[in-house]
């Protein structure tokens, strides 16, 4: 049973990602925002679910479409929606931009421009973790199409061995850019390649934010408790695509919609609704809340200056 | 002449060789149904079918080995990497295997595979998206790389490439698809390694590439204003590299600039610098001067991005200075 | 049942690797032989096994450890000896050596200085054996400690998803140089690797030629009918150190006994005995054919030439 | 002072590094019960055991990956890459991720990871166990690269590398680690970016880093005997350079070769030479020289393997060249 605190709490931030990501659509369009952003919306029971079993010194690592795990991992809106932008008050002082969100004080390991290229700082971190024999453990995310790369049967088999503490997330949404997994995985059924390492796995409905935090908190306290890593595929799907320029011709408009009928927020806002564990007026409220939150930190990321030119020079070696 | 982008350009090249030789054929990541990152590859797949444009799952280190055992028998593929920031994924196979077979096989096969892939800022996404690294590319002997600046040249080019029996790695630039240029109606094909006088002058030599070609255009063409006579040479290949056209425009100057987005510490400015130095010294009026990308991972911020490749003004700058000298 | 050419067939190539492999350690104790050389001493029966079911145009690709290979796929003795040695009638010149014989004309494509290195060669021809459909296939042979470097498993997917005529045999000596299986690998049995990509597999008793062989025809007629890929593990055992100045400390003399004791060339001679197919001084008459044939690849290699000084700078572009 | 081997004096500074500071460990293939390829971790394993000597799977983008997280979290680690030939694999990693990840997150990380590797030729091992490719390295902001020359500098930079908080390359040399020199008992360490004059001149500069250094050593001695006066600079860091000391050479001799083992087009030779050409340039009485690896894969046969690279003989050569210009 869910209480109310933990309700508004996983609502509001399903909602506050929702909201960033639709009004970065918005900024990119308007030619706000440059460059691309690689957006999560769709997705967000996926890094709710999870984080919300998560330790604050507890780590992540994120992928290009790492958004939603930075404001999930407690990121700061403002200094979020700044780093998009290139700002020098953003998150990584606008040198990193969509692609490279990461705070550290959050225990964000950051996001990544390189499909599968988390894999190995998460598997260090769980290595670091157990050799410091501290209790805090490590979630990865990536995609489905990461789970074809070399580095991520690497990592999966070295976690295995060491009996890392690394929860692994396949958040499955069906593509891969343009390829679908039946294109591009040999085994549609992802979870098997755990197989390959005898970790457990486990496939769950990643548009249901409650499903993906109780398998998380099985797995997240499995990984605790010195037992090794495991192994999430969370079924989920972008509902923009992959950049703004695609005009999505490899799926269709029917598929599209079979899955925003499923959709994450109204899912959830309904069942809480159901259960009498939110009533609408404050649901209402939340979205209000969440409105202004996000308009604020666009506010606060277009006035903003740019770094300095001397900034081009700074950061690099210690 | 009829004008077309360079995307265009490089459409029609794989179009052509596909047309014309049933073992050419194409994979990578996204480049069927979506018709590639940058939309090279669009309308091949819709004609060509699963069995000639083969979506890949992202796996680049296998995409390049497969290239090239395919290559090694009978098979002439065009193999993409998306962007040359994950080239250090297939390295070692483009390093170790590509390059090395034919020589450590005594001669015994051909390996007749082209690699493409595009570089290159401007696009604002960050220090995973933007890079060049084209150096690391020349320090491989073995294989042969190219990097066009116009649609012209990026048809001949490509269209040499994969004709080629060595390897080939091709590189093109992502603020550059959407460039417009002539290009011919009839068939035509480029010779690998050879240089083009892309403007002649007399004061003063642009050594250049790819898009940092346009720039040295540019500032030339302001710098005429200023009464100054600008040669710009773009390379086109990198490897080989055509020394002799090197050598003939410093000649005629006596004073070289070089002109890289790459970052400049081990940049292939640094090889044309040398080459200059060992083949051409005498010649010299006043030391090559790079200009070239900053040796930082490129940043997200737009401003920062302007600053860390050089633009008009910075190559009107060391125009402007190397004269003064 | 075996028919007595072909045990003799079998028994002279088993013979002629050991020979080879045992001539190469006394030519690098003499220092004849420079550089390193991975000896294929014990494992024989894994590549005569395999290689008896291959048509002459179907193509391999080997190893670091690829004397054997070469051997068994037709290889020419003498040139191959001369290409260890680094000779000008070496099969490759003397530019290859030891970690690069090769030979096109006789469908190898190459032994690899690099671990797991070949897997991308032997999944690009089979890719171009589909593609021009023929009907030729292709094996891919490794170690056991390739299965944990990514680039294997980025193949094995691509064979899968496209049915590539391809046989994977895994040779699982045990060691990946010091390392055993169970501290480099998070599964010990390694054809469960073959379960993440749906790739159907199987473990055979790589000392047993017979086993090898009828397995391996077994898996070359399912790619050679269209099928795709499959998986062969083949146990076996190297004799001799990783490379020479190996002392072996991470196994233990008793291990390398019991292996020895099962010795493929003693385990098929005996059998063909047992079974009438052979006599005595049949397999004799083969013993001395083989030390004959060695004996005389050696004379050659090392009468051959050294390349000329110009042969640095051929053969690197057509 | 006591002479220790060159492969002797790294493992001394891992054994007291992992002494002083309990978050350095090592990770590597077959660095445990082996105590590595090379010996160089030699009796560490059963000294630390598996918690802190770690033999991985042979998996070395993942090594270098795991190393990046490690020292992201609290750690120290010391990876090795068995041979340089296998970076190609881990080069994704290194570059993208172990480089830039300071500077994509603002300054807001430190990277405390070395990678130890090897490289060179001399042991007729062929084309995938015999490269240089550190010029692939130079060109990557973000890391340092050190390539020492003798047991003392091995012991001092590997110190210092372990104690950095940057990412450092530490590449050794297969052919130096039976070679023997001066150590002091004394603890030390070494500055990074600092070459080292190994023996005073004035015809000419010889400026090299790593075995070649010891090449060069004889050469002046054979040089010395026809009354030639040779200086020897020994870089020990290539990134970042000690720019400052090669300008001194060129100030004192004015004329220059560069030796290296890497293959000559885009290496490190290239880079130094722009540094000269673009800051000494009026101080050099003749071209830079480059005396560099030949541009082929390494040849196994032992004949071909010796021509591919610099020796005594070629040095001399290419000093009396410079000297007769
Ligand atoms: C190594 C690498 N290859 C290719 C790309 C280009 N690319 C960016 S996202 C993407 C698709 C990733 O698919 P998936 O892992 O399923 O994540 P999703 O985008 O679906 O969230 C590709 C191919 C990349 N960034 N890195
Ligand atoms: C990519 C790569 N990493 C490391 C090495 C060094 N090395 C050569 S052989 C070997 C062990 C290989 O083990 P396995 O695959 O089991 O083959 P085996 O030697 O047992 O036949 C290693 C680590 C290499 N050659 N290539
Ligand atoms: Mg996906
Ligand atoms: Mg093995």
């Amino acid at each position: 049973m869910t209480d109310k605190a933990l309700a508004k709490k996983l609502l509001q931030q399903l909602m506050e990602i929702r909201e960033f990501e639709d009004k970065i659509m918005d900024l990119l369009a308007k030619n706000i925002a440059e460059g691309g952003s690689h957006l999560y919306a769709g997705m967000e029971a996926v890094a709710v679910g999870v984080m919300s079993q998560l330790a604050s010194d507890d780590y992540i690592t994120s992928t290009h479409r790492g958004h939603g795990h930075a404001i999930a991992k407690d990121g700061d809106l403002n200094a979020l929606m700044a780093e998009i932008l290139g700002k020098k008050t953003g998150v990584c002082k606008g040198k990193g931009g969509s692609l490279h969100l990461a705070d550290l004080s959050k225990g964000n390991l950051g996001a990544n421009g390189i499909v599968a290229g988390g894999l190995g700082i998460a598997t260090g971190a769980g290595l670091s973790m157990k050799l410091q024999k501290k209790d805090n453990i490590v979630v990865c995310f990536f995609g489905d199409g990461a789970t074809n790369n070399g580095i991520f049967f690497e990592c999966l088999n070295m976690a295995a061995l060491w009996k890392l503490p690394v929860v692994y997330v396949c958040e499955n949404n069906c593509y891969g850019m343009s390829v679908s997994v039946c294109r591009a995985s040999a085994v549609e059924d992802i979870s098997k390649k755990a197989l390959a390492f005898g970790i457990p796995s486990e496939t769950v409905d990643g548009q249901d934010v409650l499903a993906v935090r109780e398998a998380a908190g099985k797995w997240i306290d499995y990984a605790r408790s010195g037992k090794g890593p495991s192994f999430i595929v969370a079924d989920t799907y972008r509902y923009y695509g992959h950049s703004r320029s695609d005009p999505r011709v490899y799926r269709t408009r029917e598929e599209e919609k079979l899955w925003r009928d499923r959709d994450p927020i109204k899912l959830f806002s309904t069942k809480m609704m159901e259960q009498g564990i939110l009533k609408e007026a404050e649901i209402k409220e939340i979205e209000e809340v969440v409105a202004k939150e996000i308009n604020e930190a666009v506010e606060y990321a277009i006035n903003s200056p740019f770094p300095e030119p001397e900034e081009l020079y700074t950061d690099l070696y210690v | 002449m009829r004008e077309i982008t360079y995307r265009e350009a490089l459409n029609e090249a794989l179009l052509e060789e596909m047309e014309k030789d049933p073992n050419v054929f194409l994979l990578g990541e996204d480049i069927a149904i979506y018709g590639g990152a940058y939309g090279v590859t669009a309308g091949l797949w819709k004609k060509y079918g699963d069995e000639r444009v083969l979506d890949t799952p992202i796996s680049e280190n296998a995409i390049v080995g497969t290239g090239l055992g395919a290559a090694l028998t009978g098979m002439r593929p065009v193999a993409e990497i998306m962007y040359i920031d994950f080239i250090g994924l297939c390295l070692e196979q483009l390093n170790n295997q590509v390059a090395k077979i034919r020589y450590m096989f005594g001669g015994k096969c051909t390996v007749p595979l082209t690699i493409r892939t595009e570089g290159g800022a401007g696009r604002t996404l960050g220090a995973h998206h933007s890079q060049s690294l084209e150096s690391w590319l020349i320090h491989i002997p073995g294989i042969k790389v190219v990097m066009p600046s116009t649609p012209y040249d990026a048809k001949g080019l490509l269209k040499a490439s994969i004709r080629e029996n060595n390897p080939v790695v091709f590189i093109e630039h992502k603020m550059l698809y959407n460039t417009k240029g002539p290009v011919s109606d009839e068939e035509y094909v480029l010779p690998i390694g050879v240089a083009d006088i892309k403007r002649e002058g007399k004061d003063v030599s642009l050594i250049t590439y790819s898009r940092m070609t346009l720039f040295c255009l540019q500032a030339a063409e302001i710098l005429a204003k200023e009464g100054i006579s600008v040669e710009v040479v773009d390379l086109r290949t990198l490897l080989p590299m055509d020394t002799e056209a090197i050598i003939n425009t410093v000649k005629k100057t006596n004073k070289v600039i070089i002109v890289e987005e790459d970052c400049k510490t081990g940049g292939t400015g640094a090889e044309i610098t040398a080459q200059i130095m060992e083949k051409a010294f005498d010649y010299l009026d006043a030391p090559v001067v790079r200009v070239a990308g900053a040796d930082v991972p490129m940043p997200k911020s737009p401003v920062l991005e302007k600053l860390a490749i050089p633009d008009t003004d910075s190559i009107c700058q060391a125009v402007r200075e190397i004269l003064a000298r």
